[in-house]
């Protein structure tokens, strides 16, 4: 398609990377944090619910200067990481990594519904069937949730597409290194005549996530039989 | 309606304003296309201050200006700044090894096709003939505070950003000038707007021409266009 | 050896109740509400009682005084729940190897295929249980425990969904696994005649108490009680299988009466329990003749029990055992009945039902 | 008048099943998977069948050819689930109560305190429904059937989980809905006594058809069928009660035949249908004496019927009605049984389960 | 306390008030749509499922300048509701609306899963003890979901608080009208030596969504409790 330039499609290529990996990466953890949040009681869980909620309170401007202080090459985080060749600052990791904090709040919710969702009688099922917890969890607590599993991440990437406060904020608009969809067409919408250009990008940008949110559909209306007990 | 940039003098000014006239004033701050837009759709706004003139050219196009009140209210000038209160300071002329300074690191910009301070850095830039060289190694955010931010937190040696901007901020220090002819003069024009008509419009715009807004915008780095 | 003592308080409820059960199959017998349920979930480790102390063959799965607990997978169970619990995302084929999965490969196991064709489920393994029959779901609930290679079955009225006929085919499987592989049982059942026929031990609850704990035939007998009602009282005799005829009985000798019963499926030599129940006796002061009733055991009145009803229990000695035979009061004014005197047990051979006849346990 | 006429195909499974029901209780009996609850849901409305008719007393819940399907709701049903069903959010009360939330207010309903006590559930009212016993839960769920106003109950084994004492408290609410109330039941049990206590019809399935239907004594003493298995045939006897004794015994009057039963609780004059299980009865060629049995029908060998295993079924056409006996083939040779001779139904008292002595229905 | 200025509380409240009303006036909208995607099939479902989502996609830019195009006094919506008289734009109203749309797909998909949830075996217990759909709808499913709602609304309230993009663009940044936390946190980033301004509005955000996080999270627990047949 020539309607979108190159520079167009480096920015489309780019926010799929980035949202994929943001999810991707941050699933395990999601899953983690919201299983942690849904069974253990421990203390500071409340602190521990509360930090996870904190990206989608804090205006994005924020989050992004925080993640500037914390994991720039010269903040604490990040000078350590850089020791270890891992930088984010103005890298695509480091959309993505804002992409990922941006969107975990909503992947947790999301994930710690189903877990909580999950009848606990057929986790003692699977205890007295000789399953240890870990093996508990992989195998009837994972499955079972696996729709609100598979709703969290569409969430969480659908969230990705869309950030940008945070990651601009956090690692500028680099074009084919920060710059995403968002940022493209923020850049457009600044400049009086951009809205064309601006609206090819919030068409392509829906696109994508519409795809992704059939296939998440389809592979969760499937889930969702086998785990109803239907023949699917 | 003014531009986000100007908060603390606006505040400042409005106060004054409010005692001394007895008006009451709402200053609504936001980027200057966001105010800009919601101009042409009906915001129930009465005077604007742009920050740039390219969104009052497309006011005035559209007939939203009331004709003959618009005027350059303020200028600023650029500067290219370093992380650290006493950084070495360079002289920027077309001689200026940029790119050499920066090394691996990155030149942090507002957006440079979108944000003023970004459009007149980047003419100001091609002006000396140093923009093909450090393009590439540009870092551009949202708007002169991000960028300045980056700058601040060392992130990046080398920042371009408002004058205004650069003296308030402790963490880094201006380390040159750009000559005033290298780019299209900054200015920040104000303009009563069409739509409505209140008393107190054109005795605020008056106000903001007088020697009190003239002080009170000095303080905060701007320079007032002389009438 | 089962060993359980536990204390434990619901809001408008307390069990308190301890017994000591010899090895093979020990059946909880008790009304609705009567605690049984918390007693198996205290011995899976599903409930933590406020105290307790619970040993299965040398296995110590609870000792609050010394802060053991073992965890509920690493008790080894097989657990059948009153409500199936099946895994609603599993295939019924993975639903019955679950357990598999985790014991350890060198436990001796049940043959799978065996399991599956005795339950009857062979054209459900790839179905998933949600549209499964409510007798399905039960007997693929019964697979999956019997197949976790455990060692401590626990089953909670496990055949309470099944028809006769599917019940008779699985008690069998039951004894098996008391009497050959000798895992221990501890069964939950509303029904004598499968209280009788399987338990080694039976253990009678009321209101989370112990009330009555003993052999099979000690506690449905007893008068005092009567656990499961008194149409639930009956004898258990042990006979050895001496020939099978022709026309479809079989021949047993008990101390040296002669039995005559339905077709059993026994060699001949294979010591078999038969419950005979209260009320399917008729006492008779004659030698009866010319009825349809085989078996006929002649012995000496040990006791008469009256209680509310109109019933009264007579307890009869034989050659062959203690029999009970239920006989109304008027019956007994009849015939005269008191200690001492002489009197036939008559049995009717049809009436001994297939489901009251077992091998014997150790 | 129950009319159903369904056809429905799972995938593993077809059900094609028609009958029709006098009005009373029709009990659906069949073995695990038979498709009884399959009928039972699409009389509920809860399965849209592929095909299919279903009338209850002149009201068309479904027409498939016609385009009819009324809603679940709109049925008045009272559906007792095999699984419970109840409301985890609500309290045992709220439960209860649901239904006649929604009944009309002009419906005559059951008394809400007879039903609970009845049940025994007055002490669990105000709990949630997730900590309760299985037959406690079995129970509410009863409960909650039966107090929603309900033109048509559908009952799935609902008293399987349930002890023998409870259940003969709750099958008498039953005859009662049955006969007083005149409320359409549909019962599926595995119980043969439960059915032939309660069934004005039977209608015996297997997988997935409609083998048999006919009066309770019809269908459970056809040898040909047997759908409960070969220990669960019996005749029905209707008798009414002459006289209630001092020593706990009933009298009653079965065709001029003196019938002694344990104490029923019904008054004099009451009709009452009496099931005696043919196992339960013993043959005699001569008149019995010295017996503590008490029932003695003289009649003469109608119909000698060999099956596969070692009984043979005998009726015997007595004054009180058709009597089926049970004997082992060795018994009918020794006593040289043919049709057309004299003999005697000898039956104990207390040989007859109370949970087998119910109320005529019309 | 005299550290926030009168500018600052005015913003407090406002930021309260617009989400609070952003969360409630959207609840019973998401609860329907919730329920219509969980349980119905109609065409253009998925369609629905995606302008549901939409917000969460677009840059919130985009989302505040549509909405801009849309309910504003000159726009289609916006022009026909100013002649009843209820006008959104550059009013408080305005900034509920722009709330209550960007946190509506989080609270959907909270609320949608918790439907899936729900045993339709229950449903249609209720349904033969006479309750008509909406009865059992009302009796059983909504009450049976409640957890769902509860992290459904506790969610687009914290979006709410801290939306920002869509806000200002759409109602601008008017004290005491359209100056939420966000916005005035904008405004102080915006000029040198704001920070400390900026902290402390931060701060007052943060602890108004963790009071109301701490409150759902209580809530939910004793709803949770009941759902699950448990006395409490
Ligand atoms: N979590 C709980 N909270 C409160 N009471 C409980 C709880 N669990 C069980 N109970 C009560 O404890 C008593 C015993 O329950 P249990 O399930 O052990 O009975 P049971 O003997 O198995 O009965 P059934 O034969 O009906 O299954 C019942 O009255 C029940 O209501
Ligand atoms: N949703 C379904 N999908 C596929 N097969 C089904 C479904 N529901 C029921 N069946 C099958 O239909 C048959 C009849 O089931 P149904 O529940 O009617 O049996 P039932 O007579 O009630 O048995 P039980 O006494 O065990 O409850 C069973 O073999 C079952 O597996
Ligand atoms: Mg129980
Ligand atoms: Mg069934």
């Amino acid at each position: 398609m020539n309607w979108l330039g190159p520079e167009e499609w480096r920015a489309v290529a780019l926010s799929l990377q980035v949202s994929v990996w943001a999810t991707l990466v941050s699933l395990p953890l999601g899953i983690f944090v919201a299983y942690a949040l849904a069974r253990w009681s421990f203390p500071g869980k409340q602190l521990l619910n509360g930090i996870v909620l904190l990206p989608l309170i804090l205006p994005p401007v924020v989050t992004g200067y925080l993640l500037l202080l914390v994991m720039g090459t010269q903040g604490p985080v990040g000078g350590l990481l850089a020791e270890f060749g891992i930088v984010f600052a103005f890298r695509w990791t480091g959309a993505a990594l804002a992409a990922g904090i941006m969107a975990f709040p909503l992947m947790v919710r999301a994930i710690r519904l189903s877990f909580e969702a999950v009848d606990a009688k057929l986790e003692q099922a699977g205890a007295t069937l000789g399953a240890a917890p870990t093996w508990v969890f992989l195998t009837v607590t994972l499955p079972m949730s696996l729709p609100g599993i598979v709703a969290g991440a569409i969430l969480a990437f659908a969230k990705a597409m869309g950030e940008f406060g945070a990651t601009i904020t956090f690692v500028s608009n680099i074009p084919g290194q920060t710059r995403t969809i968002p940022s493209a067409i923020y850049a457009f919408l600044q400049v009086p005549g951009g809205e064309s250009s601006a609206m090819k990008l919030v068409l392509v940008s829906v696109a994508v996530a519409m795809v992704a949110l059939l296939l998440s559909e389809m592979i969760g209306r499937r889930v969702a039989a086998r785990v109803g007990g239907r023949d699917a | 309606f003014a531009a986000a940039s100007m908060a603390n003098a606006m505040a400042e000014i409005e106060e004054r304003f409010e005692a001394s006239s007895g008006h009451d004033v709402v200053v609504a701050l936001a980027g200057s296309s966001v105010l800009a837009r919601q101009i042409q759709q009906g915001a129930p706004a009465d005077i604007f201050i742009s920050a740039n003139p390219g969104w009052m050219d497309e006011l005035e196009q559209d007939g939203l200006l009331k004709p003959g009140t618009r005027f350059d209210l303020l200028n600023n000038s650029l500067v290219l700044v370093a992380p650290g209160r006493d950084a070495e300071e360079v002289d920027i002329s077309p001689d200026l090894e940029l790119a050499g300074l920066l090394g691996e690191g990155r030149l942090a910009m507002a957006l440079v096709e979108a944000v003023p301070a970004g459009i007149y850095g980047k003419a100001a830039l091609e002006n000396l003939g140093l923009w093909p060289n450090v393009a590439a190694q540009v870092a551009q955010s949202d708007n002169v505070r991000a960028a300045l931010a980056f700058v601040a937190t060392g992130e990046a040696p080398f920042g371009i950003v408002y004058a205004t901007d650069a003296v308030a901020e402790d963490a880094v220090s201006v380390v040159g000038t750009f000559p005033p002819d290298s780019h299209s003069p900054i200015v920040y024009p104000a303009a009563n707007l069409a739509n409505r008509d209140v008393p107190a419009e054109t005795e605020f715009l008056d106000y903001l021409r007088g020697p009190e807004a003239r002080a009170a915008f000095e303080r905060h780095g701007f320079v007032v266009v002389p009438h | 050896m089962l060993e359980v003592s536990i204390r434990h308080a619901y809001p408008d409820f307390t069990l308190d109740a301890r017994f000591e059960a010899p090895p093979g199959l020990t059946a909880l017998f008790g009304r609705s509400g009567s605690g049984k349920t918390t007693i198996v979930n205290a011995v899976a480790g599903l409930l933590r009682p406020d105290a307790g102390r619970i040993v299965s063959e040398d296995r110590v799965l609870l000792n609050t005084d010394r802060g053991i607990r073992l965890p509920p997978h690493r008790r080894r169970l097989g657990y059948i729940f009153q409500e199936g619990r099946l895994f609603p995302h599993l295939t019924v084929r993975q639903n019955l190897h679950y357990g598999a999965w985790f014991a350890s490969r060198r436990t001796p196991r049940e043959d799978a295929g065996k399991v599956v064709e005795l339950l009857g489920i062979g054209h459900l393994l790839d179905r998933r249980s949600g549209g499964l029959s409510g007798g399905e779901k039960q007997r693929v609930a019964i697979g999956r425990a019997l197949l976790s290679a455990p060692r401590l079955i626990l089953a909670d009225e496990p055949l309470a969904a099944l028809d006769e006929a599917r019940k008779s085919e699985i008690l069998p499987y039951f004894e098996r696994l008391r009497d050959e592989v000798a895992v221990p049982i501890l069964y939950v059942s509303h029904s004598a005649s499968e209280v009788a026929r399987l338990a080694t031990t039976v253990v009678a609850m009321e209101a989370g108490r112990i009330i009555r704990r003993g052999s099979a035939a000690e506690v449905l007998s007893d008068p005092a009680i009567l656990p499961a009602g008194a149409r639930e009282a009956g004898s258990v005799l042990t006979a050895t299988v001496v020939a099978h005829h022709a026309d479809g009985l079989t021949e047993l000798d008990a101390g040296g009466v002669r039995l005559f019963l339905p077709r059993v499926e026994q060699p001949v030599g294979r010591k078999l329990r038969v419950r005979i129940a209260a009320h399917d006796v008729i006492l008779s002061r004659l030698q009866p003749e010319g009825l349809s009733a085989l078996n006929i055991l002649p012995g000496v009145v040990e006791d008469v029990r009256q209680g509310q009803g109109p019933g009264v229990l007579v307890a009869l000695a034989t050659p062959a055992g203690r029999l009970l035979v239920r006989i109304t009061r008027r019956s007994a004014a009849q015939l005269e009945i008191g200690v001492g005197q002489r009197a036939y047990g008559v049995v009717k051979t049809v009436a001994v039902a297939p489901t009251d006849i077992g091998v014997t346990g150790s």
